[in-house]
């Protein structure tokens, strides 16, 4: 912005604060993984009776073969996997879901969990890119209390130095 | 007949439409449908040329609320695109991808699922936040006012106006897919509570989930893919002024407009004698009214005095709703793709208990924004 | 029951705080009911059309009006409700009314809350008068809302 | 044959900055849509149809085409139809104008993209087309799966910073000749792009698009409603559109599939052989500086892998035999509802030869292409006649 333009102080703007709730219904899937991650630490994906695809996070549709999947497809998974792509998200933005500025920086990556056939994203422990290689071994980790829901009973990823 | 190539509607689906379909995603929802069509038309994805979808990003609480479904609709590696609108606008478009002979068939396909956010809500961003959202208008107040003046104007009474939610309520009886399929008095609708004067809780439509698929085929391949497929025969679509000060409140003028264009390309000059059937998207009961005089089933102001007459009953010489219209079922964004879909079912003899005897050619309209701003008249043919 | 309800749904929330650039018709509109109590209109050079609330484009002419003119704080209702439900963005306790007013001098109508909550009290033609906001906010809610003369 | 065939005979573009604080999103608009209609010298009453489009949450209005089509657009009494499909809005509304007069169903219609980012924020509204269970929490807008698929992109190809710094700064220098472009920097160098703060490695400030306010509105003609308007018009011969998963990480994401599928798609019915000889100029959607060479590979102007190579060898520059993003690119403007719509306007303008200073000679072939959504393409492909 030129300096020398005499920046009026505050421009005559109308606000609206937009707050909309809702009620999003997540599946029986969801609530089957929900369930599952919340009474036995466990996660699980779903698998297509037709091709076999292991999708994660679970979900009722298969697209490539357009067929549906329910709880009794449902494939529980390790809380392993790989570190396909990572990231350090270091700039400020608005929180939809809050309406306040989302803490940064903090670590995002993409990796595929053991025996899954598809990509997932989400935090990870590392702010430090050095430290993150493409390939690394990850794992889950759990929250004491598990209440059923993603980011409160897995807060994030952490990369596995030695693999036992 | 002016020069429009040919499209036929070869199949359609719908799900029962409900308060509250709690156990599904709007994209297993919307998956459902889609399935029913490809099992009822026995095709599968690889049939489908391209998807043109219709939602709303408020309503669904996603910006780009399509991409949710697009395992759902199949279009992974394939062509889809979002109308972000009322599902009869969602029709045309898909119809012109035929005439455009860009593909061979178009699956069009609308949901909604009312129940995961506050209407009123949603209705009130429609407003501008400059002049008119601060006041708190939603769809509500503003047909309270539209119902206020017209009834005035003309001399309408709510008790013709309770007729149409009688009569539509009705024929939700025959038709299974139905939201609300209890039968109620005109007592019943002028007892009900007020809420915008002088319009009651009854005279307002319920809030409901559901959604409707629909293929598109060009001439040939419909003709191979059903006996009886439905022709595209006419399309208006008019829009009326944003503020309501702007807007004549009394009458529908962009619908009229909409409709004589319709008119023209369908090559109909009396309709109610030209019609067999309509459906249309009647927000509230004195709307329905207002929706006969700008159709032309009426004269200006006579809507009161037409439904008195039984004309739009379903022995009468014009039915409107047979389905139980919007008053039954309200899964907002896909009413019209729903009026599309019962104008299909009765060209097809397919209404079952609903079927008004050899309809040969029938009305859809669908309606966008508050008070009839954005208006899509179709007109269908059975050959 | 209800957390069966809260196991098959997610609580989401869009929150975003908006501001939107008023641009300079709507900034001298709500400026002049703001600072002098004064409704201002603008004039179609083609039709002559006084449109209330004012903006940049006369619709029927497809014309950027330039012309601004003074109208008065009162008019007439030309269509009216009572609403009785609430919603958590209505600015005051229902019941109360909404008019579609049109303003001595203006062409177009306008939109506005009128303080009256009987509808036996409230008649098509009846004259209403603006009553101003003592501490303006910047907004269309700066005319608090009409009331009845 | 109903088939009729589609011209852009208008063009209108608002200067794009990052705030505008002297109109509201109607006047900002009108612009555009005023200049378009100058363009093609046509009466607002002679436009049949408007086809107009942004994303909803970015500025919190609802159905906000019967706002902007009747106070921004002679869309009074007249078809106002909204298109939105995310970054690929101005795509899907070009394409939907296409098939609006392709049909015959109308002569004359006027497609309009717009945005006005800053009123809510461009992050914040793209967070909101994700999964709010799944996805949400963790996303951080566009760059963050975007900044994935760049270090995953460069450490599979070994593409350097300094490679991708190399587009930033071809885009910048060629927006400078660009009077509508956001973001113009005559003298950019690779250390002005490589010393700029890293915001979602490996991705720095300048390897990122800007947010924009602005909008782009054409008018479309058939055949018979051309000859009238215009003897230089830009003729469609192709509109394509590919998309993808829902989760656009159920695939790896380092490249972009929809863009091999949907280009193939457009060549063959354009009767493209190869990209870099029978093009003439291409308009692609590069939200950061890595995009662009993924995506070059992708849109099959080189093999996988060698985007880096192909611009070294200048094969993309202004002087090269495939000038890529002459008008700055997405790099340069990014005013989300209309920036795929841009890529058309300027794939036309290069077609009539109105591009002043950046006219790349004697253009007969142009591709425009969309992005966005959970990684869809869509391919425009323009030429100087009808395709025959």
């Amino acid at each position: 912005m030129s300096k020398n333009r005499k920046l009026k102080k505050d421009f005559f703007e109308i606000k609206w604060k937009t707050d909309l709730p809702y009620r999003y219904s997540i599946g029986k899937l969801a609530v089957k993984f929900f369930e599952e991650l919340k009474a036995n630490k466990k996660i699980m994906g779903s698998k297509c009776p037709k091709c076999e695809k292991v999708h994660f996070p679970p979900r009722a549709v298969c697209a490539d073969c357009m067929v549906e999947m329910t709880i009794e497809d449902m494939v529980e998974l390790p809380p392993k996997g790989t570190l396909e792509g990572f990231t350090v998200i270091n700039y400020p933005f608005t929180d939809p879901s809050t309406g306040g500025i989302r803490p940064f920086p903090y670590g995002y990556a993409l990796f595929k969990l053991d025996g899954a056939d598809t990509y997932t994203m989400h935090f990870v422990n590392e702010t430090d890119v050095n430290k993150m290689k493409i390939g690394q071994r990850v794992e889950a980790v759990f929250n004491e209390e598990l209440i059923g829901d993603l980011t409160a009973d897995i807060p994030y990823f952490r990369i596995i130095k030695e693999e036992n | 007949m002016t020069k429009i190539g040919k499209v036929a509607i070869v199949g359609v689906a719908q799900t029962k439409y409900e308060k509250d379909k709690i156990d599904q995603t709007y994209s297993e929802l919307v998956f459902e449908v889609v399935k029913k069509l490809h099992n009822d038309l026995g095709i599968t994805n690889d049939d489908v040329g391209c998807v043109i979808t219709s939602s709303n990003d408020f309503n669904d609480g996603r910006t780009i609320a399509n991409m949710a479904i697009q395992d759902a609709v199949g279009s992974v590696r394939k062509a889809e695109s979002r109308v972000s609108g009322d599902g009869a606008f969602a029709f045309m478009y898909g119809a012109m991808r035929i005439l455009s002979e860009s593909y061979d068939t178009v699956m069009v396909v609308s949901h909604c699922k009312c129940s995961e956010v506050n209407q009123y809500l949603v209705n009130n961003t429609i407003f501008d936040p400059y002049y008119q959202r601060h006041l708190g208008l939603d769809q509500i107040s503003s047909a309270g006012l539209m119902a206020n003046m017209y009834m005035n104007k003309y001399g309408v009474t709510e008790e013709q106006a309770a007729k149409v939610v009688v009569k539509n309520r009705k024929n939700a009886l025959n038709n299974p897919y139905a939201h609300l399929r209890e039968e109620i008095t005109i007592k019943d609708v002028l007892n009900s509570k007020m809420m915008a004067y002088p319009l009651k809780e009854l005279d307002f439509p319920p809030f409901s989930d559901g959604a409707v698929a629909m293929l598109l085929a060009k001439e040939d391949v419909a003709k191979k893919m059903t006996e009886t497929p439905v022709w595209f025969k006419g399309y208006g679509n008019c829009t009326d002024a944003y503020y309501l000060g702007n807007r004549n409140m009394t009458d529908l003028i962009g619908l009229e407009l909409a409709a004589k264009e319709a008119y023209r390309m369908a090559g109909i000059n009396k309709p109610n004698k030209n019609l067999d059937v309509c459906e249309v998207s009647e927000n509230f009961s004195v709307h329905e009214l207002m929706i006969y005089e700008a159709l032309g089933l009426c004269d200006k102001g006579e809507g009161g005095k037409f439904i008195e007459s039984g004309e739009t009953e379903m022995n009468g010489s014009i039915p409107v709703n047979p389905s139980g219209g919007v008053l039954s079922s309200n899964p907002t964004m896909a009413n019209g793709l729903i009026r599309v879909a019962e104008i299909a079912l009765q060209l097809q003899g397919k209404a079952d208990k609903r079927q008004i005897s050899n309809a040969k050619t029938g009305l859809a309209y669908g309606m966008n924004g508050i008070c009839s701003q954005g208006n899509c008249v179709l007109i269908f043919g059975g050959e | 029951m209800a957390d069966e309800i809260e196991k098959k749904v997610y609580r989401g929330r869009i929150k975003v705080p908006y501001k939107h650039t008023a641009g300079a018709y709507v900034e001298k509109f709500i400026t002049e009911i703001g600072k002098n109590n004064k409704i201002y209109g603008v004039k179609c050079p083609k039709c002559n059309k006084v449109n209330v609330p004012p903006k940049m484009i006369c619709i029927e002419c497809f014309e950027k009006m330039e012309e601004w003119v003074e109208i008065g704080n009162q008019g007439i209702v030309k269509g009216f409700t009572v609403i009785t439900h609430s919603t958590p963005v209505m600015p005051l306790e229902p019941p109360f009314a909404y008019g579609i007013i049109r303003l001595d001098g203006a062409d177009t109508d306008f939109v506005h809350i009128i303080k009256e909550s009987d509808p036996e009290k409230l008649k098509i033609g009846m004259k209403v008068k603006a009553v101003f906001k003592e501490n303006p906010r910047k907004r269309i809610l700066d005319i608090e809302y009409f009331e009845p003369i | 044959m109903t088939k009729h065939d589609v011209a852009v005979v208008g063009i209108g573009q608002t200067k794009f900055r990052s705030k505008r604080r002297d109109v509201n999103i109607p006047e900002m608009i009108y612009e555009a849509v005023k200049m378009a209609l100058d363009d093609a010298q046509l009466e607002p009453k002679e436009i049949d149809a408007i086809i107009i489009g942004n994303m909803d949450h970015f500025e919190g209005i609802n159905f906000s085409e019967l706002l902007c089509g009747i106070e921004a657009a002679p869309g009074y009494l007249k078809p106002v139809v909204k298109v939105a499909t995310g970054g690929t809005t101005g795509s899907s509304l070009a394409i939907c104008g296409y098939h609006n007069v392709a049909s015959g169903i109308y002569d004359n219609v006027l497609v309009v993209g717009w945005e006005k980012l800053n009123e809510g924020g461009a992050t914040t509204g793209i967070i909101t087309a994700f999964d709010p269970v799944w996805e949400r929490p963790s996303l951080a807008g566009a760059l963050g799966p975007l900044a994935l698929m760049a270090g995953m992109y460069s450490a599979k190809y070994g593409i350097t910073a300094e490679q991708a710094a190399k587009v930033t700064v071809k885009n910048r220098s060629n927006a400078a000749n660009n009077p509508f472009a956001h973001l113009q920097m005559p003298n950019i160098t690779i250390d002005y792009v490589m010393s700029s703060q890293m915001i979602a490695y490996p991705l720095r400030l300048h390897d990122c698009c800007p947010q924009s306010e602005g909008a782009c509105a054409l008018i479309y003609a058939n055949e018979q409603e051309t000859k009238k308007i215009t003897d230089n018009p830009a003729w469609f011969h192709a509109v394509e559109t590919a998309h993808y998963y829902t989760f656009g990480t159920d695939d790896k994401m380092f490249d972009l599939p929809t863009a091999t599928i949907a280009s193939k798609k457009a060549y063959k019915k354009a009767g493209i052989k190869n990209p870099i000889k029978d093009l003439d100029v291409a308009e692609i959607y590069e939200p950061t500086s890595w995009s662009e060479l993924s995506w070059t590979e992708g849109l099959g102007f080189c093999k996988p892998g060698e985007g880096g190579k192909l611009l070294d060898e200048g094969i993309t520059q202004m002087s090269g035999e495939l000038p890529v993003n002459p008008s700055g690119g997405v790099l340069s403007t990014n005013p989300i509802g209309a920036t795929a719509l841009v890529r058309v306007a300027e794939a036309a303008i290069q077609i009539m030869g109105r591009g002043e200073k950046r006219q790349v000679p004697d253009v007969e072939k142009a591709l425009a292409m969309g992005f966005g959504g959970s990684l869809w393409t869509e391919i425009m492909i323009l030429g100087k006649n009808p395709l025959r």
